[in-house]
């Protein structure tokens, strides 16, 4: 047998064979010098992982309107953070359960973004996303003006009254397991989704709206579906975000969270089924562990015009940003096809 | 020409219909019958107003004044999506498609649309492998079924407007120079392909076109539209000998 | 086809990896106009993207005796090349004028001319370019060829297209009158008007040049005309006429 | 009555800023549209330039010329090595602006450290005058002038050269305008250098304004940016204007008769309200 | 190695290892600069240089917090996950609040940093604090309005959960001993401040006491001083670091300033001395926050006195403890672990770049005592 007939089952398999060995990870005592900063079963990584797990989920909810419809949210953080904070409020104020509060938490989102969505929809392009914008920045300044001391304002809102096996470094894996359940449900709700009569509609609004219409679909209400599935997914990834960091912050209303969402799919290829899932990961595990690098001795040592820029981890993210969209059109998820090109080109 | 058109009921009726943009008047008191399964051509200058009409008629844009009728109701306030679902196609003069899907896709996406459950999220996009392999191969595309819209060249471009529209399988259809840029060996095809439209499926046409050759073998009535309002309507014969069309027309010929 | 004024030989186009041409040649003589003739898909539109350089192409481009395959687009263009895209190339968020204003490159642009044959573009001077009709903005992307006097040649792709038969004549008329001084490189799907205007002619057909030669000889050799354009059975008796008069003023000129 | 008219100066100056910042972000989203988040960058380049200079006893005109020439020469590094070769790839394009936007703040709080510097407001323009009773602040003199030679100045720029004309069109169809025989590559850099020029400029008099430079002021300016960009119509300079002086001025007196102080509310609310009503922005301009 | 030495159980010579979370890079970078160098001098002295408690190696591992919440509790369930025992830092209240129930959650010792939040006094067990809190700013504050009864008293803050706090601690404080408390609260987002300066201007208040952070601070001050409040009325302020002191400008004389700290504040007294020395050797600069870290530092060394890895012994050995900080005699309070502490009243002298502090008084640790709180959970 050759190798090739060998890989042929992989293909087709291997989105299965990936979950089981990230269902396993926790379990894993490898360690990954650079990548990770102990080994993979470490609450650290755990939580790392979980957090770049999150992120590739939410990316991927992202690019349901941004890659499949073709609908620019610069508000998708306030889905987001409605999750988070509803969840949280519930917790804290109300003394419910968590799992009352996590199923209300989520409702808030979806009412939110069904009601916001169903009239910022009624504008098109950049008119869209200025509407967004608009209602998210106004959800951000309200959440910063914590009024009734209910949200905390600029300081956040710790979680509380979770329960014992989601709080504590020795349950890190329920967390990181509850962060891979999300992901999958994402994944399969969009794929679904796009593959599903209604995924055919939105590329034809993403492509030429109007034309769409003269088919006899009214692209309002379809849009419509593509907005709340992807706040509902949002508010979703809220709450896992809640049980991760343990708190609410006002940072995951703001406006600059839509923006990392939004490179994060095109730095792994928007529109395509695992771009946004890579873009996310690759982004947060940059944003974390280049902090790390850029505080590291091999820094320290190095002459001050290079040391003082590399210090910054923001600098080294957005010097890699810039690199990335150069070396990889198309994003990450790109590359496979592009390599495959150059072969049959060669 | 086929006489019992004129027995039968109008199927879409325009009364003083009227279309101002910016304070220029574009369509004024445009009034008109087509009936079922009639075959209605529309000429006139560049510039003359047919595209506008048909843009009217599709809901594309907004009319300023007067009524339209379709099936005896008033649609004239009727959202596009609204009108097609009753019924009424168009294809476009400058090429409206989707970029970057493939041929294919588009004939998948317009048969969705005609046969609904469009919002059905739990189900599996249907391939509808019959109805693009039918109407590819009757528009002439059928080896390009995999090509992106975005690549074709201009003239299958042209054919694939016609494909969405076809599969779409609307009652009265509006087509707008379907022939511009078709090149002249798959001319004769194209024109056997509408006139079975309209002569052998009984649908109502609406055809806005300059090759006055693939024009009159197709016609029942001929509109003539100059400076937004309608010249003359009438049997092609009586239209063309009219001196006015002559001029501001036709010219001299090549 | 010695001293043609521009030359393609072996003109190879490939986009998102598929091969569009696979060697076209063509020559074009420094007067009167030279058709490029194919059926849809054949590769005219590429092969004209190809000589002006917006497409990636490898092959020979001479121009006025100058190899052009490497020069960016703006450089070919500003040796004299007028230029009617396919899809018209207009702005659409731009005024007429300004469309025209933006083609001008000769000091004194002969606005005269473009005005007389299109009285229209001269009313809709303010007007949006995108909101013409189908038709005017066909005329503005013909006007914009006819603005520079110092063309030395024009590339048409389907310059009538969607124009009404009266201002097809007209056009018609004006593109002969501008072979005079300046050769014409004509895609056109309109026979008559080709066996009108055009001296030379090529087909493509499959992204290769097919055949090539004087025009007339092509389109009264009906064997050839159904092998190379699928049409022609009735091209011995009464070539199909381009705008069809009325019955009463009927027949050939 | 002198509270009305203190409001109204200073609204109007706070429009000035606001159309400082926007007028170049105007500029190159209209013509090139390309979003430029590296617009707030530009602006701190500008702003640190400027700050150096006159910290170096430069005088402050002197200095601010300093810092728009930084920012100019920045603009046009951006356009060239990241711009130009991104021109068929639009989104990759903003990315890349993204990017720089990222870097750049870092970059500058690695050098000149995260906290704010304080301008050297020079004595001439750091006092009042009393104008119907109400003490007006000098340097909101000076920004509502440089508003307005900006203002002039992009629109002779626009209207009566072809450079507009040709980025215009560029955006529309880049390739149609190279068959044209024009270089637009030239035209666009220039579009991009002149944004740049506005930045910095921008950037050296927020300084002014505000007493003092820090890496984050570039880009917590530019929200407002881009929001009287879309509320003014996008790529109209004029419709930014416009759009300028009434967020400026709702901004100031809803801060001063809202109890809450509600003036960033009320712009968020305005700019959602004007777009459900007016889709185009004031001007009526699409994108 | 040997085994059951100590009563923990732990090894005897095993290094203790403590996680140093706070701001290396972001918006807080500078304070996060000083507290660490404040904590490194602090270990410093408390060891006597040799880094050792008891035999033990004190280990101190540093993490960027970046300013973003996210990061440091992933930071910290690292360190935690590694066995560290000991969480200190942070400048960021957002941070300190979100990482004081990870310390309860997981058993570790945490001691916050110059996070000012009043919030974070009792929130449990486990975390402690290492800096002043806004309740002991304000009561410093108040210290200048003589009797507070009967005075109209302005506070100008941003209004957010900072200012706002400021707030309710002026009427906790002052309105409780008569005075009317009224406030002008900004959007944190005001690009320009005359119309707040306008408002603190007609209210004509006895007293304006100013909470303000971040950038804006210089436009505040300048629009301040231009509209004629600083002329008319006693405003006060908190003084905050080095780099602050030119944001005045001109209105710097006019102001009244509390102080957590600054070089000299502290009389100069030994372990202020101590400190300033340490720090400077270190090549660095004693600042504002510089007692935050040294203070963390000497709790830290206390605590593991106590044990290398028994959380509750470390508890149970801060509560209550009294020592000599840099700004004076501090005590830890049993009942809710807030630090006592000293608070300054002070001037500015000079003006622009040459701007000087001067101690006009010192309050006592009692003075500006916040109010008891019990320990949640
Ligand atoms: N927004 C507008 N502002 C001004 N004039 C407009 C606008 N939209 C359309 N027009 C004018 O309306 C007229 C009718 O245009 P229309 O496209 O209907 O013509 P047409 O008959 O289809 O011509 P063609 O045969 O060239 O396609 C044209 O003269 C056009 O310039
Ligand atoms: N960007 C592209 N990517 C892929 N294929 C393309 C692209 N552009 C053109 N083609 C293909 O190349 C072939 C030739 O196209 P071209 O536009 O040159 O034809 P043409 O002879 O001008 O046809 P028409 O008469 O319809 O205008 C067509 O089959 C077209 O689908
Ligand atoms: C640096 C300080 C202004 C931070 C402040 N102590 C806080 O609680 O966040
Ligand atoms: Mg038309
Ligand atoms: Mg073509």
């Amino acid at each position: 047998m050759n190798v090739p007939a060998l890989l042929r089952p992989l293909r087709r398999w291997w989105p299965a064979l990936a979950l089981v060995v990230l269902v396993l990870l926790p379990y894993s005592a490898l360690s990954l010098p650079g990548l990770l900063d102990g080994p993979i079963g470490s609450p650290g990584s755990l939580q790392l992982l979980a957090l770049c797990l999150v992120f590739g989920a939410l990316a991927t909810g992202y690019d349901l309107l941004l890659g499949r419809t073709g609908l620019l949210s610069f508000g998708h953080a306030l889905y987001f953070a409605a999750g988070t904070y509803a969840t949280d409020l519930l917790l804290t104020q109300t003394g419910l359960g968590f799992w009352p509060s996590a199923a209300l938490g989520l409702l808030a989102g979806v009412v939110l973004a069904a009601l916001l969505g169903s009239v910022s929809l009624r504008m098109t392009g950049i008119g869209f996303a200025m509407v967004t914008l608009a209602f998210a920045q106004a959800g951000s300044i309200l959440v910063e003006r914590d009024p009734g001391g209910v949200t905390g304002g600029e300081e956040g809102l710790a979680a509380t009254g979770l329960p014992g096996w989601l709080v504590g470094i020795q349950h890190t894996a329920n967390l990181y397991w509850i962060a891979l359940a999300y992901l999958v449900v994402t994944l399969a709700a969009v794929q679904w989704a796009v593959r599903s009569p209604i995924g055919r509609v939105w590329e034809g609004i993403r492509e030429n709206e109007r034309r769409v219409e003269v088919l006899g679909l009214r692209p309002y209400g379809f849009k419509l579906v593509a907005f709340v599935l992807a706040g509902t997914l949002a508010a979703l990834g809220g709450v896992v975000y809640l049980l991760l960091t343990g708190g609410a912050t006002p940072q995951a209303t703001t406006s600059d969270f839509t923006l990392s969402l939004l490179v994060m799919v095109v730095l792994g290829g928007s529109g395509s089924r695992w771009g946004p899932l890579v873009g996310g990961v690759l982004y947060t595990w940059a944003q974390h562990r280049l902090a790390s690098l850029a505080g590291s001795g091999t820094i320290a040592g190095l002459p001050s015009v290079l040391r003082v820029p590399l210090s910054q981890p923001l600098f080294l993210l957005g010097v890699l940003f810039v690199v990335i969209v150069y070396a990889l059109p198309g994003g990450v998820a790109g590359l496979p096809a592009r390599l495959r090109g150059r072969g049959a080109q060669a | 020409m086929t006489t019992d058109t004129h027995q039968a009921p109008p199927v879409l009726r325009l009364t003083d219909v009227g279309w101002s943009i910016g304070g220029a008047v574009i369509l004024d008191d445009v009034s008109l019958e087509v009936r079922e399964g009639e075959f209605l051509a529309f000429i006139g200058p560049n510039g003359a107003g047919k595209t506008s009409l048909f843009n009217l008629v599709s809901g594309l844009n907004p009319v300023s004044r007067g009524s339209i009728r379709l099936d005896g109701a008033d649609i004239t306030r009727l959202a596009p999506h609204a009108r097609a679902r009753r019924g009424l196609g168009r294809t476009f003069q400058t090429s409206s498609l989707w970029p970057a899907m493939t041929v294919a896709d588009h004939v998948r996406l317009a048969a969705q649309a005609a046969q609904g459950g469009s919002y059905r999220l739990w189900r599996r996009a249907r391939p509808f492998t019959a109805e693009v392999t039918a109407t590819l191969e009757r528009t002439g595309l059928a080896d390009r079924a995999d090509a992106l819209a975005g690549s074709l060249s201009h003239g299958e471009k042209r054919k694939l407007e016609l494909a969405v529209l076809l599969v779409g399988d609307p009652r009265v259809m509006l087509l707008d120079e379907p022939m511009a840029g078709v090149s002249a060996e798959e001319v004769p095809a194209l024109t056997e392909l509408i006139r079975s439209l309209h002569r052998d499926e009984g649908r109502t046409v609406m055809m806005v076109e300059h090759h006055m050759d693939v024009l009159l073998g197709l016609a029942d009535r001929l509109a003539v539209m100059h400076h937004g309002t309608l010249l003359a309507l009438d049997v092609p014969d009586t239209v063309m000998a009219d001196e006015t069309v002559q001029f501001a027309y036709l010219g001299e010929e090549l | 086809m010695t001293s043609s004024l521009l030359s393609v030989r072996g003109l190879k186009v490939v986009v998102g990896g598929r091969h569009i041409l696979h060697g076209v040649d063509l020559d074009v003589a420094p007067v009167g106009v030279t058709a490029l003739l194919g059926r849809n898909g054949a590769g005219k539109t590429t092969t004209v993207r190809g000589i002006l350089g917006l497409v990636p192409r490898t092959g020979s481009v001479i121009y006025d005796g100058l190899e052009t395959n490497g020069l960016t687009t703006h450089r070919i263009v500003q040796r004299g090349i007028g230029y009617v895209p396919e899809d018209r190339g207009i702005f659409a968020s731009l005024t007429v004028a300004e469309n025209l204003r933006l083609a001008e490159r000769d000091p004194d642009p002969a606005y005269d001319l473009v005005h007389e044959l299109f009285p229209e573009l001269r009313q809709r001077a303010r007007q949006a370019a995108g909101t013409l009709s189908g038709g005017q903005q066909q005329m503005v992307a013909i006007g914009r060829t006819l603005l520079n006097r110092s063309n030395r040649l024009v590339i048409a792709d389907e310059p009538t297209k969607g124009l009404a038969p009266r201002v097809v004549t007209e056009v018609a008329v004006a593109l002969e009158r501008a072979a005079q001084a300046v050769p014409i490189l004509l895609v056109e799907q309109n026979l008559a008007l080709v066996r009108r205007l055009a001296d030379h002619c090529a087909v493509l057909a499959d992204g290769r040049t097919a055949h090539a030669g004087p025009a007339a000889e092509l389109l009264a050799d009906a064997d050839k005309s159904r092998t190379l354009l699928g049409v022609g059975r009735r091209a011995d008796t009464a070539p199909a006429p381009v705008a069809p008069a009325a019955p009463a003023t009927g027949g050939d000129h | 009555m002198s509270t009305v008219v203190l409001l109204s100066v200073t609204g109007l100056g706070l429009g000035a800023l606001y159309f400082l910042v926007a007028s170049g972000l105007s500029l190159i989203f209209g013509l090139m549209d390309v979003l430029n988040f590296a617009h707030g960058a530009l602006l701190s380049i500008g702003a640190y330039a400027t700050w150096w200079a006159a910290s170096h006893s430069f005088g402050y005109p002197l200095a601010l010329l300093f810092g728009t020439a930084v920012g100019t020469l920045a603009s046009v590094a951006l356009e060239l090595g990241l711009i130009r070769p991104l021109y068929r790839r639009p989104r990759e394009q903003v990315l890349a602006t993204v990017g720089v936007g990222l870097a750049v703040p870092a970059l500058l709080s690695a050098i000149w450290g995260a906290d704010a510097r304080t301008f050297p407001v020079p004595a001439s323009l750091g006092g009042t005058f009393t104008l119907l009773g109400a003490t007006v602040p000098v340097d909101r003199l000076v920004l509502i002038g440089a508003a307005l030679v900006v203002l002039l100045a992009l629109k002779a720029f626009l209207g009566r050269t072809r450079h507009g004309l040709v980025v215009r069109a560029g955006v529309e169809d880049r390739a149609m305008v190279t068959a044209l025989g024009i270089d637009v590559r030239r035209a666009f850099t220039l579009v991009f250098a002149i944004g740049g020029a506005a930045a910095a400029l921008a950037g050296g008099l927020a300084g002014l304004y505000f007493g003092s430079v820090d890496p984050t002021q570039g880009s917590s300016l530019l929200i407002f940016g881009f929001v009287v960009v879309v509320m003014g119509g996008l790529g109209s300079v004029s419709g930014a204007a416009v759009a300028c002086v009434v967020v400026g001025l709702v901004q100031q007196f809803a801060n001063y008769y809202s109890t809450a102080g509600l003036g960033d509310l009320s712009v968020v609310v305005l700019l959602a309200a004007l777009l459900l009503v007016r889709p185009s922005g004031l001007t009526g301009r699409l994108a | 190695g040997t085994a059951g030495t100590a009563a923990s159980g732990g090894n005897a010579s095993a290094p203790v290892k403590v996680g140093l979370l706070y701001s290396k890079t972001g918006l807080l970078a500078a304070y996060g600069a000083q507290y660490e160098q404040g904590f490194q001098a602090g270990l410093a002295y408390a060891t006597h240089g040799t880094g050792k408690v008891n035999g033990h190696q004190v280990d101190v591992i540093e993490q960027d917090d970046t300013g973003d919440p996210a990061t440091a509790v992933a930071d910290a369930k690292d360190l935690i996950g590694k066995g560290v025992k000991i969480l200190a830092g942070t400048t960021d209240s957002g941070i300190g609040l979100q990482l004081a129930p990870l310390a309860a959650q997981n058993q570790v010792l945490y001691v916050s940093g110059p996070a000012a939040t009043d919030a974070l006094t009792g929130i449990n067990k486990y975390t402690f604090r290492s800096g002043r809190e806004s309740y002991q700013d304000i009561a410093a504050a108040g210290s200048f309005v003589g009797d507070p009864s009967g005075k109209k008293i302005l506070v100008l803050a941003q209004d957010s959960a900072f200012g706002q706090a400021n707030v309710a601690a002026v009427k906790a404080v002052l309105g409780a001993k008569g005075a009317t408390v009224t406030q002008v609260l900004a959007p944190p987002s005001a690009q320009d401040l005359t119309p707040f300066a306008q408002q603190v201007k007609s209210a004509k208040a006895d007293l304006v006491y100013v909470a303000w952070a971040g950038a804006t601070a210089p436009a505040l001050w300048t629009a301040l001083d231009q509209q004629g409040v600083l002329g008319s009325t006693k405003v006060v302020t908190g003084l905050a670091g080095t780099a602050s002191y030119p944001i005045f400008g001109n209105a710097g004389s006019k102001v009244d300033f509390l102080a957590h700290y600054f070089p000299g504040a502290g009389g100069n007294n030994t372990v202020e001395t101590a400190m300033i020395n340490g720090i400077k050797q270190a090549g660095g600069t004693p600042d504002l926050f510089s007692p935050d870290g040294f203070t963390a530092a000497l709790m830290i060394v206390h605590a593991i006195q106590a044990s290398d890895s028994d959380t509750g012994a470390m508890v149970k050995a801060l509560e209550g403890w009294s020592f000599d900080g840099p700004k004076g005699a501090e005590q830890v309070r049993a009942s809710d672990h807030a630090l006592l502490q000293p608070m300054f009243q002070a001037t500015l002298t000079g003006s622009g770049a040459s701007a000087q502090p001067k101690l006009l008084t010192a309050l006592t640790a009692d003075q500006v005592a916040p109010p008891a709180k019990t320990i949640a959970g």
